[in-house]
């Protein structure tokens, strides 16, 4: 007898188990405020990610139009892929002494793994982390940005 | 072209698993010589995602190479960085300030929670319970965005950086850790009943790709998969660093040696851990996170090793130094690797099914395999 | 991290090479960065290999790290084995040359060296000698050259710094 | 009164004055032919939607909410979806059977709509052997998946179509069985007059402690039969990637994946006729009020209400259990539920020829 007394313990034990584990399900089908998805393209609007939130690197501009790069190239060195690129030009001062400037600070976003080593590095605290993290475009060429705008400068007193 | 369907002399038919595959997570390709629905034999065919970044670390400075390894085992990318920056803080003889090296650990702890419950929901769906996912990933969102707050990313955080780490905490870290906490103590009830408790499952880990203490040591078996087995091979425990000596917490030990008992190890390591992260929350030192450091650092001439417990297993960091401003030759001695290579013994002999049981309570990372 | 290594490893390492070099007069002993070295040459690997591993004083039945070193005029085989017993450690290595690099293999003693074995074969070029099977692991097998030499040269890319 | 029945008599009469027998006949057919293909669509349709709906539920996210208002459309825009499809072979497969897999499986599920009554006198076929006809006609669907298995020359598929054909061999006994132990009560095998026993009280309740046993083991062995839930194990998606439909796309997938579905609700159907009394209103012992207003509710709502009661039951084992190991899915057939339910089978003969059933 003792088999099928330990049978029939065995087959309970089954169900229970079982049922418990309906009984979770069941809780959450009849509860559905318990829902946690997010509708992501809807709520772009309000969606704010972290202000740490490492998106893509940006130089930052001011309102007249100038930044703070001197163009000293430390966040080329310490970037691992070799993502960043300074072109500098060296323009004139009204003393006549030459005086080193950048002319293009080229980005590449697809080579950039967000490492934040440039931001660290940079001495005049002039490239900054945004929070974009749109970046799926439809033409590579595009992913190669510039980062200082056109017509700016470096503001005076950074040196 | 007909393809004829390539079976060894027995006649036992081989099969791919992978590159392609749904439960491989990762590209991970097994050639599998099946006898009817028993699997005779397993050779894992690696390589696919191999990025060889022992190279690349070659020519990238001490500052630059430590962001490579989060890209090794990306459910600890934390743990990666924190064993190379110990490697070139031991190197330098850097001393590392009081509250980086607790930041440090529980972030390490934090990722470990993190991967676990990652594990666990993709296991349960391995095992065709497709709930559970999302009940797991429910919690893994509150760290996750935890981590986005203070490092700035969700998976590779890259927040540790030599002699200390990267920014200090966000002021509301703390408040959010605990709330953490709190969800998940009230629904670790939940995994339990839903999957631990759930028959089916329980046949269908118990007894399955069993490995005794002596094979785990021969096969270089480490981490929970190596736990499950008696083997106690905690490094936290064992070698401890960083602050782990001045912790009260166990090392969660099973005897079985089976599915079950591996799946049970990492189930109440995510308690252990749970338990670590309040030990510490409350008392973070005051002090700056980060020792200052030359501009350009230089290793001396010789070789350094650190051991520490990733999420996995054991991941040791060799790096030999010629004094220049780059390693000579780095090498990752990757739980996942030694893992791998218990596989085939620990999968003789069952059936398809188990194939995927077995593989799940062995937490297979491919990217930590193919380095 | 305190600055000195832990109290207790730095005076088990001593214990440990002291009975190192008590048994082993030949073979160079010396307090690496953290465990003690034993360095030897490529041949007479095993006969070390099976004290080791099989000497009550020692099991060193754990290998939990194997690789290579490749310094240009010669190759250095890196062995990190540890005791689960003991728990303590030694780091061995053995110097092979660096044309024909050849040694024996420890699939034998332990079985995680099987696959370890094949990626040093596969990225390094070392012959272990009557390894069950020596294929490429990584790589695919009709991949020309080893991409973890410091000589190996990669037109398509390689970026020389 | 209004019911389902009178309009197709009098249609049916109306058509007689007009045409000879035969022609009749023949519209008959015809319009049935269309009855059923509609319906076939339209479950289709409503029960994709259901079980992303549940599934979404249960595992706490929306499920769709894009296409349409609330997301109905959905199912419409799949449908399109897989229609549009280019459904290739593989050039190494066995050309017919890999083309008439598909039409075996999906003409056994029309097949097994004939006897079923939707509502008072509304049948398609009124045959006095009407559970043998569904348990004999059910079985043949193996055949289908063997073909699509075999057919297609991929490993996987083969592995998942031997799998299921050992499954639903085995799990077609203790449903048999389970079936048995209600017409050893009904004593007819024709579904409506099987429904029209069970008009003071349904089986279930009747039958006491036997039929709860016996709905039970129906209820598993169904799920097994239909390839469902923790029985899932032809097309097991993390180990064989796809089972015996991995090698077919657009409309002949969409034929496998309708078919599964009507399965659902044919063995739903069954289950409701046999143990819930079909389009049999709920009545509780003599409550007249109570009877008289749930006779106000239509017979085919009720009918379509418990089928779908069933059906939302096995979405639901679906959505909480692992999967089943092939020797263990078979150890439990033979071990478990045969014994049970033969046990049963002759516990449910006794009290019925004691009479202890109410």
């Amino acid at each position: 007898m003792s088999f099928l007394s330990n049978y029939i313990k065995e087959v309970y034990g089954a169900v229970k188990s079982l049922l418990t584990g309906m009984k979770l399900t069941g809780y959450y089908f009849t509860h559905p405020k318990e829902n946690i998805t997010e509708e992501y393209p809807d709520n772009r609007a309000t969606l704010k990610m972290a202000d740490r939130f490492r998106g893509e690197v940006v130089l930052m501009h001011d309102e007249q139009n100038e930044h703070a790069c001197t163009g000293c190239s430390a966040c080329e060195l310490a970037c691992p892929n070799g993502t960043i690129k300074i072109i500098n030009k060296f323009d004139i001062t009204p003393e006549g002494k030459k005086k080193k400037a950048i002319d293009a600070f080229v980005y590449h976003l697809e080579l950039c793994t967000m490492c934040n080593l440039c931001i660290v590095a940079c001495p005049t605290d002039a490239i900054k982390m945004a929070q974009t993290f749109e970046h799926s475009v439809y033409d590579r060429r595009l992913l190669t940005k510039q980062l200082n705008k056109a017509g700016s400068k470096i503001r005076e007193g950074v040196e | 072209m007909h393809q004829e369907i390539k079976t060894t002399p027995s006649g036992d038919m081989v099969i791919n698993v992978g590159p392609q595959h749904p439960s491989t997570h990762g590209v991970l390709h097994l050639l599998i010589t099946l006898n009817g629905e028993t699997i005779v034999n397993l050779d894992p065919n690696i390589g696919y995602i191999h990025r060889s970044i022992e190279k690349m670390c070659e020519s990238l400075s001490y500052r630059q190479f430590i962001y490579t390894t989060s890209r090794m085992d990306y459910l600890s990318s934390h743990m990666n960085n924190h064993a190379c920056a110990l490697t070139v803080e031991k190197g330098l003889q850097i001393e590392v300030p009081e509250r980086a090296e607790v930041i440090r650990v529980i972030i390490s702890e934090l990722t470990r929670l993190a991967s676990h419950q990652l594990w666990w929901g993709s296991m349960a769906m391995d095992l065709g319970a497709l709930s559970p996912f999302f009940y797991a990933f429910r919690e893994r969102e509150m760290i996750t965005d935890i981590m986005e707050e203070t490092c700035g990313a969700r998976l590779t955080m890259n927040y540790v950086v030599p002699g200390g780490v990267m920014m200090d905490l966000h002021p509301d870290f703390q408040k959010k850790v605990k709330a953490f906490i709190v969800q998940f103590k009230s629904k670790i009830g939940e995994y339990h009943d839903l999957v631990t408790g759930n028959i089916i499952f329980q046949n269908r880990t118990k007894g399955i790709g069993m490995l005794s203490k002596e094979d785990a040591i021969s096969y270089g078996v480490t981490g929970p998969a190596a736990r499950g087995s008696g083997l106690s091979c905690d490094i936290r425990k064992l070698y401890p660093y960083a602050t782990y000596q001045k912790l009260q917490f166990n090392e969660i030990l099973e005897t079985a040696g089976d599915s079950f008992a591996r799946y049970m190890v990492r189930m109440r390591e995510m308690e252990e851990s749970v338990s670590i992260i309040e030990q510490l929350i409350d008392n973070i030192p005051e002090g700056e996170f980060q020792a200052k450091t030359k501009a350009v650092l230089k290793l001396p001439k010789g070789e350094f090793y650190t051991r520490i417990e990733t999420a996995r297993g054991e991941l040791g960091v060799y790096l030999v130094s010629e004094g220049g401003t780059t390693p000579y030759r780095i090498k990752f001695r990757s739980p996942g690797f030694s893992n791998l290579s218990a596989l085939n013994h620990m999968i003789k002999g069952h059936k398809m099914g188990d194939l995927v049981a077995v593989m799940g309570t062995l937490d297979l990372v491919i990217p930590d395999i193919d380095r | 991290m305190s600055k000195l290594k832990a109290p207790w490893q730095k005076m088990e390492n001593d214990a440990l090479l002291n009975s190192l070099q008590t048994s082993f007069p030949d073979a160079a002993c010396a307090i690496g960065s953290d465990w003690p070295e034993i360095d030897i040459d490529g041949s007479d690997l095993l006969t070390l290999i099976q004290k080791l591993r099989y000497d009550e004083q020692w099991t060193f039945d754990y290998l939990f790290c194997e690789t290579c070193v490749d310094w240009k005029t010669h190759f250095t085989m890196v062995y990190h084995l540890s005791s689960t017993k003991h728990r303590h450690s030694v780091v061995l290595k053995a110097k092979l040359d660096h044309d024909k690099p050849q040694i024996e293999s420890l699939v034998g003693f332990y079985k995680t060296a099987d696959m370890l074995e094949r990626e040093v074969y596969d990225l390094m070029g070392i012959e272990f000698l009557n390894h069950p099977d020596l294929r490429r692991l990584l790589l695919t097998e009709d991949w020309v050259g080893y991409p973890l030499r410091k000589d190996y040269e990669d037109p398509i890319n390689m970026i020389r710094l | 009164m209004l019911s389902i029945a009178n309009i197709l008599n009098s249609f049916d009469v109306w058509l007689n004055k007009l045409l000879n027998p035969t022609l009749v006949m023949l519209v008959e057919m015809a319009l049935i032919a269309i009855f059923a293909i509609a319906l076939f669509a339209v479950l289709g349709l409503v029960l994709v939607y259901l079980e992303r709906k549940v599934s979404a539920l249960i595992q706490i996210r929306k499920g769709p909410n894009r296409v349409g208002p609330f997301g109905i459309f959905q199912t419409t825009a799949d449908t399109v979806k897989l229609i549009m499809k280019e459904s290739f072979m593989p050039d190494s497969a066995d050309k017919f059977l890999y083309k008439t897999a598909p039409f075996v499986v999906m003409i056994t599920a029309m097949l097994l709509l004939a006897p079923l009554p939707f509502a008072e006198g509304v049948q398609i076929w009124n045959i006095n052997i009407g559970v043998f006809f569904i348990t004999a006609v059910s079985s043949l669907s193996v055949i289908g998946i063997l073909m699509a298995g075999w057919a297609s020359n991929n490993k996987y598929s083969l592995l998942g179509a031997m799998r299921s054909g050992a499954q639903i061999v085995s799990y077609e006994l203790s449903a048999g069985m389970a079936i048995l132990s209600i017409i050893v009560l009904t004593g007819s095998l024709n579904l409506q007059e099987i429904v029209l026993s069970q008009k003071d009280g349904w089986w279930i309740f009747k039958g006491h402690i036997p039929a709860i046993i016996a709905f039970v083991i129906y209820i598993i062995a169904v799920t097994a039969e239909t390839n469902r839930a923790p029985f899932d194990l032809a097309e097991a998606e993390s180990e064989l990637t796809g089972g015996f439909h991995t090698e077919y796309a657009g409309m002949r997938f969409a034929l496998f994946f309708l078919a599964e579905y009507i399965n659902i609700f044919i063995v739903c159907a069954i289950g409701a006729t046999l143990f819930l009394g079909g389009w049999m209103p709920f009545h509780i012992g003599n409550w007249q009020a109570f009877n008289h207003v749930m006779d106000f509710i239509p017979s085919s709502i009720w009918f379509f209400g418990k089928t779908f009661g069933l059906i939302l039951l096995i979405m639901w084992f679906r959505w909480t259990f692992p999967r089943l190991r092939i020797d263990q899915l078979l150890n439990l057939e033979w071990k478990y539920l045969l014994p049970i339910s033969m046990f049963n089978l002759l516990v449910m003969t006794l009290i019925a020829i004691k009479g202890w059933h109410f």
